[in-house]
């Protein structure tokens, strides 16, 4: 990054821009199982994870325009949602789950009176 | 006569007197390179000698000189000692830190204290995991996979193998992502990517492995670790962890590994054989991109190691379908060796000949690997001596051999110095008839239902494993062989000039041999093809002294 | 037993087998062809182009050809089709499980070291447990093997030209083991926590089964074998209670220890120290003792309860400071002067250290009490642990006991 | 280092020159450099969240519960704080690019100091945990006994210590880094002309609260709203 030609003042209205609209995220966080979508609650919580995530990249980390290290982290990226895909594929397919003891709801009786009480 | 890199040197830490210290700090990576091949030499000893023991254990049925647990603990530490000591840092540590820099025309590696400091990293790993041998309850008996949860019950001393394994993956990220940056950064003007050598492509497909692959197994190990120290439950079965979840994951590191070991293997290939075929490379450009392409498919298979672990079957069919895969570019290499083979004028000095003598065996290694990824095959053959020889075959005959080969290759670029031609192919034909005595039978053997990892073993198998013991005594015979000419080629071989085998790339075009410190007298522009050849004879000339061209 | 691996030259053993060879076949020649594709033109142009065979104006420069490269590419890309294809369809022929209504459904349990077998209950109710452990192989000084390794009648029976499922598991503080017939041409790993299967249906004869998943010190002795019978044999035993088609096990105490693999662990008659301790008499260690003394000891499950340790030992008038001296006391044999803070200990061991009925355990014999309860709950103490054998029955104990008194 | 460092000319046969890419110096490949070294963070964590997703696809019911009886309001707390810690880092790294080194050490300081708000409220966090019984090794996340949650819940927490726990070490470190940074500041080794240092070291910050983006909805918020009886 060059030194010279800072636009100070630009700049930092931009880190303010991306915090404000980080904090506006993280507040969705908050009233999102309680507003809305609760049935895919998971599922949102991610995407909005994931656009925070992105938002730190381009504007914190200053991804934009680099494009040898952008493609890095999009190789990398895609690398570890393919181990995902493969992964859960797996378990999921697994023909005998439901007769194996890791699968099974009560670790004992114990566990019971414990998820009982709850 | 000018100053070569054994008589000056460039330190991490201030300017010591001692040749001693300028050796342990220096940051050059030509002396770090030779560095690295004196250690993984010596230990790799500890691992031929402890094969050798596990042959003579395994020469007849029942229990000669070991009980059971010696047994498990010998392949343990020799299987640790070969992949996470020798062969996985191997070629790029050794010839990626000697040549890689040459071949780029740069003047070091992007971050020469970094590569200092993983060097002594690679050391406290290789401390750490063959002091575990006097610590506590001896070394680890758990194979070289640590699969859970035999490594979180077995009482012996996992977790100082488990962390030595670790920081051997440190040092392995942190040499890829030197290179990388390296490869990136400080190829001399004019030379993109298409106008590296292939080895270079070699080291940087493999770079981007060890950056990628191998946080995954060290957080693994880590997981490991804690699971026998906290109790978190996730590869404990009473808990309801799942033992297969460590299987994928430390599948997913060590499948992509084998091709971190092989591609710079086939780099020196690429080296070799325009060199001794004095005749450009068929090619070059399906080499360079199936290299990248072994890379990445490369990462997509490692469930092909978990056939009968208890995988779905579904991801059976996927994983053993992905897997062929990687056999096509790999073929499609093979082809383009040939092929620079047709009409040259093949010179057969020894690196020639192991690189010939690789083709073969790899060959083999290679096509016993595509048996076993036919899923219902290897339902049959995985776990027998079958996959043991196949991977020997691949290791040793692949990347072992091409390590020789460049050994033999770079070997008067090194040392300015020459072994002798005669001794050298001597070894190699002991060597290779060792070699294939040693692993074909198992082949069969393993067919038929020999197990892996077995120190006592049912009658029927006796013949086999005799022929190979016959053959493990000719090859390590040849093993020594080699290393004693090396030894005499060292001590007072002939001097050579700096390029004696006529060959192209810029390692070779270096005012002296063995190279002076700061590598090239000038940085050279680059508006070649790596491997010119005009009539059996280089058409890139360079002054040395300016290095500007004189062709 | 001529042939350890009976039946694998045949390679029609189990139904699947077939498919698996002509899989293996196919591929052995594609191999070939493949590899004489390589080496062949390598060899030949090492020899045509030799150095001296070329003049240096001769020297082609080819690099490219797009036709042949096309050619290599293509082609092996085909067959590597053509092998994914067989491998996929041996697999499901292996893979695919019969129909639970028409097959037997057999479970298997494989520990360290041994394969246990049950079966569904016959007409009575009565249901057939079966395998065990491997009898190694005994060699003489010289190494000299003088007696082959046996699985005696300890085996999975089955009827011949019947769909058999098994259903596999292995207890949860064990290992991963595989379970392999090479001459069917089928495994599949046995996971503590998961249930796997396998089927197959398989010709008239014996075979071999090894464990092919390392599980540690024994796995080289991990065998068990197959025998499948003719349909009216198996049916007769099956109906019947005897133990096994062939006889009745062995009731002597050396025979039960034997095919519950306590032999793997557990020296008899000598002083080695195996994984566990020789079970010769109770001889305690002084570390073994000071062990307990320190930390107590509460996996027996004696109905007394848990062995108070440190502490709570002290706080029931147990002088810590003559621990050692206590250790040493017991570590003897009971022999000599009675330390005076054995007091404590014998309020729950007794005078003689020999346990109070069955309430809490004797620190001299291997009494049944105590067998009962280190196989009913396996038992964790400084040598390491051992898993329960919860399956052991009260008879077998007793004749364990009565065995180990000797 | 790198001050007096003059580039190498490289001539073509034309007598073009081009000037050589040193070691010495190179901005772009000491960011290229930790760029990818934080790659590698990428996929150790990667690795960590696929065990995570496993499980939470077998107990996906457990996994809930057990989240519902995490603190959200401490864990939110946390969040805000790791967002304004990224601001004062990316403002100091300005104020440095334009030469205000006094600001960028305030900067500097006022994110080590949100990081140590940090580790307070996760001490705080575990400390709460631990006395509810909940915490490795406690009887609660072992098996086979009266207190045993059941499987989900075990690996659940097991997860959740071990990766907040190894997210806490990650900003331990980051304040060491951050300490030596100003060491090298007040040393004029970093300056404007030459902020490789800081500027990696604020990469790696955005790094750990990017990984933050992710540990904080996947272990407090799968839980949250109406689908459980919600936090204790
Ligand atoms: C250097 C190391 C290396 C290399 C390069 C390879 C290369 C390959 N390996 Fe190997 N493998 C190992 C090291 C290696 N392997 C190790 C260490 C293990 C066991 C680990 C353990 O369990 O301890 C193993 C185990 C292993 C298994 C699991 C076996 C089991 O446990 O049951 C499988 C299954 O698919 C497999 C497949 C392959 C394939 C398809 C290739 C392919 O990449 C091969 C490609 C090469 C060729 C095809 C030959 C050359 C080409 C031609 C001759 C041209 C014509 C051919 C075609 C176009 C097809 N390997
Ligand atoms: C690089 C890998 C490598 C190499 C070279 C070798 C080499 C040899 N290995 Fe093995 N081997 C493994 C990797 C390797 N091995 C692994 C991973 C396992 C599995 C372990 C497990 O089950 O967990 C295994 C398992 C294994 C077994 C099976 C044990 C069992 O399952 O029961 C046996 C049995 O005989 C064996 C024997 C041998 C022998 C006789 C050699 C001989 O060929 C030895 C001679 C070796 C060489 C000749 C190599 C030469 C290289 C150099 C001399 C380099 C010099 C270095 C520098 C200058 C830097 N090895
Ligand atoms: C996997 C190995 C293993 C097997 C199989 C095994 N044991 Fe053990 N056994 C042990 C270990 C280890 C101990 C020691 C535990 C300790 O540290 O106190 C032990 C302890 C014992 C003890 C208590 C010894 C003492 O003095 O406290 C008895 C009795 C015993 N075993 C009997 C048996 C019998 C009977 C069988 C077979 C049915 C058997 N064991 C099978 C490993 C095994
Ligand atoms: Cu059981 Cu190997
Ligand atoms: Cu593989």
């Amino acid at each position: 990054m060059e030194t010279t030609n800072v636009d100070y003042k630009a700049e930092r209205a931009g880190y303010y821009k991306v915090l404000v609209g980080l904090l506006l995220l993280t507040a969705v966080t908050f009233i999102q199982p309680h507003m809305f979508m609760t049935d895919s609650n998971f599922m949102v919580q991610m995407f909005i994870g994931t656009v925070k995530a992105w938002m730190i990249l381009i504007y914190y980390m200053h991804l934009k325009g680099e494009k040898l290290i952008g493609w890095s982290v999009l190789f990398s990226l895609l690398l570890v949602v393919f181990f995902y895909i493969m992964v859960i594929i797996d378990v999921n397919h697994f023909q005998f789950l439901d007769l194996s003891h890791i699968t099974s709801e009560v670790t004992s009786s114990g566990a019971a009176n414990a998820s009982a009480a709850h | 006569m000018s100053k070569t890199y054994f008589d000056e040197t460039h330190c991490a830490i201030g300017h010591p007197k001692s040749t001693f210290m300028q050796w342990m700090l220096t940051v050059d990576h030509k002396r770090i390179g030779l560095m690295y091949a004196a250690v993984m030499f010596t230990f790799f000893f500890v691992a031929v000698a402890t094969a050798l023991a596990m042959r003579f254990e395994l020469f007849a049925p029942g229990a000669q000189f070991m009980d059971g647990d010696t047994f498990n603990q010998a392949f343990t530490l020799h299987g640790v000692i070969m992949i996470f000591l020798f062969i996985v840092p191997g070629i790029p540590a050794i010839f990626g830190n000697i040549v890689m820099p040459l071949m780029i025309g740069a003047k070091d590696v992007s971050f020469p204290r970094l590569n200092w400091f993983t060097f002594w990293l690679y050391i406290a790993g290789c401390i750490i995991a063959v002091s575990s041998l006097w610590v506590g309850e001896g070394f680890a008996d758990t194979g070289w996979t640590f699969y859970a949860p035999y490594s979180l019950n077995t009482g012996t001393n996992v977790i100082m193998t488990l962390v030595a394994a670790f920081v051997l993956g440190m040092a392995s990220i942190l040499t890829g992502l030197n290179f990388l940056v390296t490869i990136h950064r400080l190829r001399a003007p004019g030379m993109g990517f298409f106008q590296m050598p292939l080895f270079v492509w070699g080291i940087y497909a493999t770079a981007w492995i060890q950056l990628l692959a191998t946080p995954v197994v060290g957080i693994t190990l880590i997981l490991a670790i804690l699971e026998k120290y906290f109790g978190i439950g996730i590869f404990d079965p009473s808990k309801g962890g799942d033992p297969v979840l460590f299987e994928h994951l430390f599948w997913i590191y060590s499948h992509p590994a084998v091709y971190l070991m092989i591609l710079p293997a086939f780099g020196i290939m690429s080296e070799i054989i325009p060199t001794f075929s004095r005749k450009e490379i068929f090619g070059y450009r399906t080499i360079a991109l199936s290299s990248a392409s072994i890379a990445g498919i490369g990462y997509l298979v490692w469930g092909h190691h978990l056939f009968t672990s208890g995988m779905s079957d579904m991801a059976k069919v996927i994983f053993s379908f992905l897997t062929f895969f990687v056999a096509i570019p790999t073929g499609i290499k093979f082809y383009d060796w040939v092929a620079t083979m047709y009409g040259g004028k093949i010179v057969l000095s020894t690196p020639m000949l192991w690189a010939l003598g690789t083709l073969i065996t790899f060959a083999i290694g290679g096509l016993t690997g595509v048996t076993i990824a036919m899923v219902g095959v290897d339902i049959h053959l995985q776990d027998t001596y079958y996959s043991v020889a196949h991977f020997h075959y691949a290791m040793l005959g692949g990347v072992a051999f091409l390590l020789f080969a460049g050994m033999h290759y770079w070997f008067p670029l090194c040392f300015g110095k020459m072994y002798s031609e005669k001794h050298a192919k001597n070894a190699f034909y002991l060597q290779f008839i060792g070699f294939n005595m040693l692993w074909f039978p198992m082949f069969i053997a393993g067919y038929l239902g020999m197990p892996r990892r077995y120190f006592d073993y049912l009658p029927e198998f006796q013949i086999y494993h005799q022929v190979s013991f016959f053959g493990a005594v000719i090859f390590i015979t040849g093993l020594v062989y080699m290393f004693v000419t090396f030894y005499k080629g060292i001590k007072n071989g002939e001097k050579t000039t700096p390029n004696p085998w006529n060959a192209t790339t810029l390692e070779w075009h270096l005012p002296s041999a063995p190279p002076p410190l700061e590598n090239h007298s000038k940085v050279p522009y680059v508006d070649f093809r790596p491997y010119e050849y005009k009539h059996g004879e280089p058409v890139v000339k360079f002054d040395y002294v300016t290095m500007k061209r004189i062709d | 037993m001529a042939n350890m691996l009976n039946g694998f030259e045949g390679a029609r053993a189990a139904t699947f087998a077939a498919d698996v060879e002509q899989a293996i076949v196919i591929n052995f020649w594609i191999s070939i062809v493949l590899f004489i594709s390589v080496i062949g033109p390598m060899v030949y142009f090492a020899w045509k182009y030799r150095e001296n065979n070329v003049k240096d104006e001769e020297i082609s420069d080819v690099t490219h050809h797009t036709t042949l490269e096309i050619v290599w590419t293509v082609i092996p890309t085909a067959l590597m089709m053509v092998l994914f294809w067989f491998g996929y369809t041996s697999m499901s022929a292996l893979r695919t499980m019969p129909d639970a209504d028409t097959a037997i459904t057999v479970q298997v349990e494989g520990s360290k070291w041994k394969w246990r077998y049950e079966y569904p209950a016959n007409k009575d109710g009565f249901v057939h447990k079966l395998g065990g452990a491997y009898t190694k192989p005994i060699q003489d000084e010289n190494g000299k093997i003088i007696e082959k390794g046996t699985m005696d009648k300890s085996a999975l029976y089955v009827p011949a030209n019947t769909n058999i499922i098994l259903e596999m598991t292995a207890p949860l503080d064990d290992v991963i083991h595989a379970w392999f017939v090479p001459a069917f041409r089928m495994k599949e790993d046995v996971v503590p926590g998961r249930i796997t299967k396998q089927w197959f249906n398989a010709e008239v004869g014996e075979y071999e089964v090894e464990c092919a998943e390392y599980c540690g010190t024994d796995h080289s002795y991990m065998y068990s074998r197959v025998v499948v019978l003719p349909k009216a044999e198996y049916d007769a035993w099956f109906e019947s209670n005897e133990d096994t088609p062939k006889g009745n096990y062995l009731k002597s105490g050396d025979a039960i220890l034997q095919q519950h693999g306590c032999k793997s662990c557990h020296a008899i008659g000598t002083d080695k120290v195996l994984v566990g301790p020789t079970l010769n008499t109770r001889v305690l260690t002084k570390e073994q003792v000071l062990d307990v003394i320190n930390n107590g000891q509460d996996k027996l499950g004696y109905a007394m309860g848990a062995m108070p340790g440190g502490n709570d030992l002290e706080a029931m008038g147990f002088d810590m400071t003559t621990a050692e001296e206590v250790a040493a006391y017991v570590a003897g044999g009971m022999k000599g002067e009675q330390p005076a803070s054995f007091a404590t200990c014998s309020s729950c061991h007794g005078e003689d250290g020999a346990g109070l009925y069955g309430t809490s355990p004797s620190l001299v014999s291997y009494d049944v009490d105590l067998l009962r309860n280190v196989l009913k709950n396996g038992k964790e103490g400084m040598m390491g642990k051992m898993p329960a054998f919860p399956y052991v029955s009260e008879e077998e104990i007793s004749a364990i006991a009565e065995h180990l008194k000797k | 280092m790198g001050h007096e460092y003059v580039p190498e000319i490289a001539t073509d046969r034309d007598g073009n020159e081009y000037e050589v890419q040193g070691w010495q110096g190179d901005f772009y490949g000491g960011k290229l450099g930790f760029w990818l070294f934080m790659l590698t963070e990428v996929m150790m964590f990667g690795a960590m969240f696929l065990a995570l997703t496993y499980y939470f696809s077998l107990h996906t019911a457990d996994f809930v519960n057990a989240s519902a009886s995490l603190n959200r309001y401490l864990g939110g707390f946390n969040t805000v704080i790791l967002l304004v810690s990224a601001l004062t880092m990316g403002l100091g790294l300005l104020k440095m690019r334009v030469g205000d080194i006094k600001g960028a050490k305030l900067m500097i300081w006022a994110t080590i100091i949100l990081a140590i708000v940090f580790l307070g409220v996760k001490a705080v966090e575990w400390t709460a945990e631990y006395n509810h019984g909940v915490f490795l090794g406690l009887d609660a996340l072992q098996s086979g006994n009266a207190h045993s949650k059941p499987f989900g819940e075990i690996l659940f927490f097991g997860l959740y210590f071990t990766m907040t726990g190894l997210h806490g070490f990650h900003i331990i470190i980051g304040i060491g880094l951050m300490l030596w940074l100003l060491k090298r500041i007040n040393a004029n080794k970093v300056n404007q002309g030459h902020h490789i240092l800081h500027f990696n070291i604020a990469l790696y910050w955005d790094l750990v609260h990017l990984i933050w983006v992710f540990v904080f909805p996947y272990f407090y918020m799968i839980g949250a709203g109406d689908v459980t009886g919600g936090a204790h």
